[in-house]
C-alpha cells in the first residue's frame, strides 16, 4: 500500500488533452474561477493572463445594486474559510455597462451568476441579463442558495418543487442557457438536480458554500456580524465530492461544474473522476491569485503520470472496490 | 500612485526580537525591480509560509521598511496561528508575498504643512515607523511627532530610532512605567490643547488596535482636527476581491474596502459609534 | 482587533465550577467520550483514569452482533476523516455480559449508542437495553443517521415525522431517559430536534458525521469499500456549531450534547456558548487517547483566563454583534 | 506478553539518511522504564509531530529497533504528508509516541526450529530486521535467512547489518541491478524449491507493499508453507479502538483488526483473493 502503483504508460505532459465540455460548451480545458472569489476579473490582471482561463464565474448580480453586510464578513476555520458578504454587487445595469465589456474581450467562457430577492426578482435579472447575449455572456449561473437573503430564499435551494417552479421561469424567460448553482444546505441534492434539471436547465454547479458559524469565546459573540455564514475551502471537498458523486449517478447526462475545496491538481482530478465535466476554483484565489492555472498545470502533469490521455477519458470513470472473497467460518479447501 | 501589486517569494533572512513579544522579521525577495521598493506608509503585504491546508488564507502585515534591494520587513506579535507561525520563521524559512497593497493615503509633510502627531499602539507603529522615517529623509523631522501607547515599558518598541532621527515622542503605558500613566489619548488630549492654544496646525495618523482607534477618532474629532486612521480588518484576499474587509463609511457607499480603498481613512468618513 | 481584550477580572482555575447537567442529569463536567471513538472504554484503560471523564457513549449496539463492512474503512481528509466501520458491535446481549458490568464499575454517566436495522429492530434493542437499567445504563443514546444501513434507514434521520414515530416507540418501551443523535444530512435540524422532542426524547446529539467521499485518483476507486462514509474532526466543526445554535435557539428547553470536532479547550467552550448542555470527543481520542480530559482542563483554565465562574452561566450566552450606526451618504452633523 | 501500551514524548536524536529515500529515524524517549523497551518483532508505533490540524491521526511504523535506554528507532519512505513531515524531521523535533502497539506474533527461531525465511520489500524491511537482530543476538543466525526484493540497487537497504550479523541474503531487484531480476518471489521459489528436495522445514515470515505480500501468500500457501504475514491497513487509533484496520479473516468473526490481532497474520486465513 505505502508505494503508489507506477503508471501502466506514462505520457509526457504536452500528449495530455485537457479539453472538455460542459454539456455543448466547449472548453480549452477544466479550469474556471468561481463566483465571489474572482469578483469581476480585473483585479486578477496584475498577477496573471486572464484569457489562460477556462473560464469564469463573476460575483453574484441581482438586478438593483446591493450593499454587502455588516462586518465582520469573514472568519477562517480549520482548513476552511466562513464567508457572509450579503451576495453585494453593482446591479445588472452597471455590470453590463461597467464590467462585461472587459470579460468580453478576454474571449473565455463567462458565467455570469446571479439571484434575485423573489422569484420575480430573479426572472427580471434574468430579463436584464438578456442584453448581454453575444456580447459576452455565455452562461447565466443561477444561484439558489442565498443563506443571507431574508425573505424565504431558503427554499428556493432545499425544496424541489420550488427550485423546479423558479428554474422552469428563468429558463423561459432567458436567452442564454442557464446552469443551477445548487445549495449543499438540501436534504436531497440529487432531488434538486433532477428538478432543475426537469425545468430546463443545462447543467447544475455544485456545492455553493455549507452553512456554518464559529464563536469568539472572548467577545461572546459568533464571529460574523450575521452570525451564520458559508463554508468553503478545503474541509468541505469530502462533502463536495460525494455530492458530484451522488447527482452523477442519479443523472449521468446532466453536466456537472464541480467546486468545494479544489487546491491542488490531484483534487481537480477527483472531482472529476467523481463526475464533474468542468471545475472552478474559489477559496483558493485568496490565497494564490493564479490558483487556477497552477492548478490546471498540475492537473496535466498528474494526468501525464498517470497515463490518461484525455480528461473525457475519465470523467465520472470510478469504479467500485472490488468485494472480498466470501466469508467462511473455516478456511476454504482444509 | 501605488505601484500594482504581485505576488513573489521570498526567504526570511533576519529575525529580530524584541523585548515585549514583538519580532521584526526581514525578507529577502526579488531585485531589479523590487516589487516593494515604492511601497508607501500604511501600505502592505499579504504573508504566508509553508502553512498546508489548515491555515487557509495568508496575513496581512504593513511594511515596516522596503528598500531597493528587494529587502523588506514586517513588524509583528504572536497573536494567533499564522502570527506565531511567523514569528518562529528561522532564516531561510519560505514566505509567499502579496504586495505592495492598499493605497496607503497618509499626507507626506512638508515644510509649511501641519504638524503631524504619529499616534501608535501596538503593532500599530509600522506604518507610523514607515512615516516617520521618511518624513526624516526628507529632512522634516521636525514636522512629525511620534505619541505612543502601551501596557507598559515592553510594549514600546523601536524607540532608538525615533531617537536617532531626533522625532520628538510623547510617550504613555498603563501601568505609568513609562512615560505618562494611562492610554496614549493622555499625552494627544495635551498636545492637542497645546496646538490649540498655539492656534498650530495639527493632522492625526493614527494606527493601533481597534478600541485605541475609536478612542482617538472621538478625542480628535470633538477637536475638530484632521485626522487619518490606518484600520485592520479581517482579510481573505488583500487586494479588493474577497470583500470580507469592509470599512463602514458615510458617502455614497456604505462600505469601502480596507484593503483596496484603505487601509488608511478619514476618521470623519468612517462609520463608528 | 489584533489585542484579545483582557478579562474584566480573571480567576484561578481552582474557582472554576465546571459542573453542569444534561436536563436532569448532573455531570461533574462537561467532558464525555463520543460513541465508535471510544470502543467500550476498557481500552483506553491503560492511558488514562476511566473514572475522571463525565461519562461515555458506547459504540453503537445493536439487537444482534453486526460484522463491519469491507475495508477500506477509513481515510484520512483536510483536518478531518472519513470513516465507514459499518456499526459493527458485539450486540446487545454479549454487551450487557460482557461490556456493561465493566463499565458500571466505574460510576460515570453511561451511555449506550444503539440503532436497529428497521423500527421494530430499533424497539427490540430497547427492550434488550432495558436490562441494563439500574445496572450502569445511564442513558440510552439513539443514533437515527446510519449512513451505512440499507433498508431506507436515511429517512429515520431526515424525515421528521419518520423520527417522531421512531422515538416515540422507543421512548414508550424503554424504561432509560432517551437522547436522540440527530444526522447533520438532514434538511432542517430543528425541525428534526422538535420531533424527536415531541415524542418525549429528554435531549439531542449534535452531530453525527457528514456524508463525503475521497476518491484514490491511482486506482480510480473510492477511499472507501463502501464508497461514502462520515465526515468527522475539526472540518466540521463549524457546522456542527451551527447546527447546535439552531436547535437551541429554536427549542432552548431542549438539552443539547454538542460535539463535532473539539480538540482543544477553546473549542469546547465555543460548543457551550453556541447552546450545548454538555459535550463528547469523537475523533480527537484517536490522536490522544487522554484528549477528553486535557480538553477539560484546558477548558476551566480559559474559563479562568476569561472570569467565567460557572459553566452553567455562559450555555448558549452568545449575543448578536452590535449593529453598526446607520448608513447616511452624508457625514452626520456636517 | 506484550507490555501494555502508554502514549509518551519524544524528540528526534538522529535523522539518518539511507540510498533510495529511505531515512532512519531515531527518537528518545523516555528512560526507566522505558516504554519500548520490551517490544517484540512486529510491534508497531504510532507516530504525529506537531502537525496542526490539518494531519488527524498518527502514523503507524513497525519498530526497527528499541533499547532499555528509551531509544528507538524506525525505517521509513517519504509517502504522503505525514511521512514527508517525519522524513524531514530534524534533531530535536518533539515526536508524540504511542506503543508498544500490536501483539507481534513472529515465532521466535529455536535451534530445532525451522528456517525462518524473511520475505521484505520496501519499508516492509524493519519488522524483519528486527526478527533477525533477536536471532542473532540469541546465536540463531543460521535459522534466518533474508530475501529481499526492491526496484534497484538503491530500494535494498541496511544490508550491511545482515552481512555483519552472517545472516544469509537472497536479494532481487526488478531491473536486475543487484541480485536476480524479478520480484523477491523469484528467489523465494527456489528457495521453496530447495527446501522440499532437501525435506527441510521452513517457515515463510513477509512484511511489505500489499501486492508483494499477496505473491508471496499465493506462492507460499501453493506449497503448503506455513507462512506469517505482517500486515499495514490504513489506521486511526493503532489500539482497537476505531476499528479503522479491519483485516478479512476466515474464522468464526469475518475481520479481525490489524493494530490488536495483528499486524502479523496467519497467511491462510487472510481472506484474500
Ligand atoms: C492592513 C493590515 C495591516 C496589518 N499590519 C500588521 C502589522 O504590521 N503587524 C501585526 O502584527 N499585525 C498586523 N495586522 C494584523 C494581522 O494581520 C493579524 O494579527 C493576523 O492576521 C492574525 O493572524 P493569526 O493567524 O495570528 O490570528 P488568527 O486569529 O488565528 O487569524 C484568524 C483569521 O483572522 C484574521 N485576523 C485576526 N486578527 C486580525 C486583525 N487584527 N486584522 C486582520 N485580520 C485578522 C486572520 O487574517 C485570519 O484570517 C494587520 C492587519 C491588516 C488588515
Ligand atoms: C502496522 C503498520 C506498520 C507500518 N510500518 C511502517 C514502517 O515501518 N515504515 C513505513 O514507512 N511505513 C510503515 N507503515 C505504513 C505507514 O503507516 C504509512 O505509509 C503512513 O501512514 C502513510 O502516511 P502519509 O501521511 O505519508 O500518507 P497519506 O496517504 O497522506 O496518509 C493518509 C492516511 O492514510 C493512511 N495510510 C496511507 N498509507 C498507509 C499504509 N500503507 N498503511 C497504513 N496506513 C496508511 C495514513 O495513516 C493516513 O491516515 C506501516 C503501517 C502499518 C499499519
Ligand atoms: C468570499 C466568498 C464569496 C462567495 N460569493 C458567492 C456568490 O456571490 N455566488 C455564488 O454562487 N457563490 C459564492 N461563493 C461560493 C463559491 O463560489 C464556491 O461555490 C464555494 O466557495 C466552494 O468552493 P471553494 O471551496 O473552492 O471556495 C462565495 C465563496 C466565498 C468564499
Ligand atoms: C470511527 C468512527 C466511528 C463512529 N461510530 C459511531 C457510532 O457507532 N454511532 C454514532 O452515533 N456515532 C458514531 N460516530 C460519530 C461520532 O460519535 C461523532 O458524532 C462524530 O465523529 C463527530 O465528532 P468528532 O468530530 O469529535 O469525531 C463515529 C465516528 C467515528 C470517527
Ligand atoms: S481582503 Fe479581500 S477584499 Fe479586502
Ligand atoms: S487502528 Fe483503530 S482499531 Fe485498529
Amino acid at each position: 500500500m505505502t508505494a503508489a502503483p507506477r503508471p501502466t504508460s506514462s505520457l509526457t505532459p504536452e500528449q495530455v488533452d485537457l479539453s472538455c465540455s460542459m454539456g455543448d460548451l466547449a472548453l480549452p480545458h477544466p479550469m474556471m474561477t468561481a463566483s465571489g472569489c474572482f469578483a469581476y476579473g480585473q483585479k486578477f490582471a496584475p498577477f496573471m493572463d486572464l484569457r489562460e482561463l477556462a473560464g469564469l464565474s463573476t460575483k453574484g448580480i441581482s438586478p438593483k445594486p446591493r450593499f454587502g453586510n455588516p462586518l465582520p464578513r469573514i472568519c477562517e476555520t480549520a482548513a476552511g474559510m466562513l464567508n457572509s458578504i450579503g451576495l453585494e454587487n453593482v446591479g445588472a445595469e452597471a455590470f453590463l455597462a461597467e464590467k462585461l465589456p472587459f470579460l468580453a474581450d478576454l474571449g473565455i467562457s463567462v458565467w455570469v451568476n446571479f439571484f434575485g430577492e423573489d422569484k420575480d426578482d430573479y426572472v427580471r435579472c434574468v430579463e436584464m441579463l438578456n442584453a448581454g447575449k453575444g456580447k459576452g455572456i455565455g452562461v447565466l449561473e443561477m444561484n439558489i442558495s442565498c443563506p443571507n437573503i431574508k425573505k424565504g430564499g431558503i427554499e428556493f435551494g432545499t425544496v424541489p418543487e420550488v427550485a423546479n417552479d423558479l428554474t422552469r421561469r428563468c429558463v423561459e424567460a432567458s436567452d442564454i442557457p442557464i446552469v443551477v448553482k445548487l445549495s449543499p444546505n438540501a436534504g436531497d441534492v440529487p432531488a434538486m438536480a433532477q428538478a432543475v434539471a426537469d425545468a430546463g436547465a443545462k447543467g447544475v454547479s455544485l456545492i455553493n458554500t455549507i452553512t456554518g458559524m464559529a464563536v469568539d469565546v472572548r467577545t461572546r459573540r459568533p464571529r460574523l456580524a450575521t452570525t451564520y455564514g458559508g463554508l468553503s475551502g478545503a474541509a468541505i471537498k469530502p462533502i463536495a465530492l460525494r455530492m458530484i458523486h451522488q447527482v452523477h449517478r442519479a443523472a449521468p447526462d446532466l453536466p456537472i461544474c464541480g467546486m468545494g475545496g479544489i487546491a491542488s491538481g490531484e483534487d481537480a482530478l477527483e472531482f472529476l473522476m467523481a463526475g464533474a465535466s468542468c471545475l472552478q476554483v474559489g477559496t483558493s484565489n485568496f490565497a494564490k491569485p493564479i490558483a487556477a492555472l497552477t492548478i490546471r498545470e498540475e492537473l496535466r502533469r498528474l494526468m501525464a503520470e498517470l497515463g490518461i490521455a484525455r480528461v473525457s477519458d475519465i470523467i465520472g470513470c470510478i469504479e467500485p472496490i472490488p468485494a472480498e472473497p466470501a466469508w467462511s467460518p473455516t478456511i476454504p479447501g482444509t | 500612485m501605488a505601484t500594482s501589486p504581485s505576488q513573489f517569494q521570498s526567504r526570511v533572512v533576519d529575525n529580530r526580537s524584541l523585548r515585549g513579544g514583538y519580532v521584526v522579521l526581514t525578507m529577502q525577495g526579488p531585485t531589479d525591480p523590487a516589487p516593494l521598493a515604492d511601497t508607501v506608509p500604511g501600505q502592505f503585504v499579504m504573508l504566508r509560509g509553508d502553512w498546508g491546508r489548515d491555515l487557509v488564507n495568508p496575513r496581512a502585515f504593513s511594511v515596516l521598511e522596503a528598500s531597493a534591494d528587494g529587502r523588506f520587513s514586517v513588524m509583528l506579535k504572536a497573536y494567533g496561528r499564522g502570527t506565531t507561525a511567523l514569528c518562529e520563521a528561522s532564516e531561510g524559512a519560505p514566505i509567499t508575498v502579496t504586495g505592495p497593497l492598499g493605497r496607503g493615503t497618509f499626507d507626506t509633510p512638508s515644510a509649511d504643512g501641519p504638524t503631524q502627531l504619529l499616534v501608535a499602539g501596538g503593532v500599530g507603529l509600522p506604518p507610523l515607523h514607515l512615516q516617520a522615517r521618511r518624513a526624516v529623509e526628507a529632512g522634516l523631522a521636525d514636522r512629525v511627532e511620534l505619541l505612543y501607547g502601551g501596557r507598559d515599558e515592553n510594549d514600546l518598541v523601536l524607540l532608538s530610532d525615533f531617537e536617532q532621527w531626533g522625532v520628538t515622542m510623547h510617550l504613555a503605558t498603563e501601568d505609568g512605567s513609562v512615560g505618562e500613566a494611562g492610554f496614549v489619548t493622555v499625552p494627544l488630549a495635551r498636545r492637542l490643547e497645546l496646538a490649540a492654544s498655539r492656534k498650530e496646525s495639527v493632522h492625526v495618523l493614527s494606527c493601533g488596535p481597534t478600541p485605541m482607534l475609536k478612542a482617538v477618532r472621538t478625542l480628535a474629532l470633538s477637536r475638530e482636527v484632521p485626522t487619518s486612521l490606518c484600520l485592520e480588518e479581517e482579510m481573505a484576499c488583500g487586494f479588493g476581491v474577497c470583500l470580507g474587509c469592509a470599512v463602514p463609511v458615510y458617502g455614497e457607499r456604505s462600505y469601502e474596502y480596507c484593503c483596496t480603498d484603505g487601509p488608511v481613512f478619514d476618521a470623519q468618513r468612517v462609520r463608528w459609534s
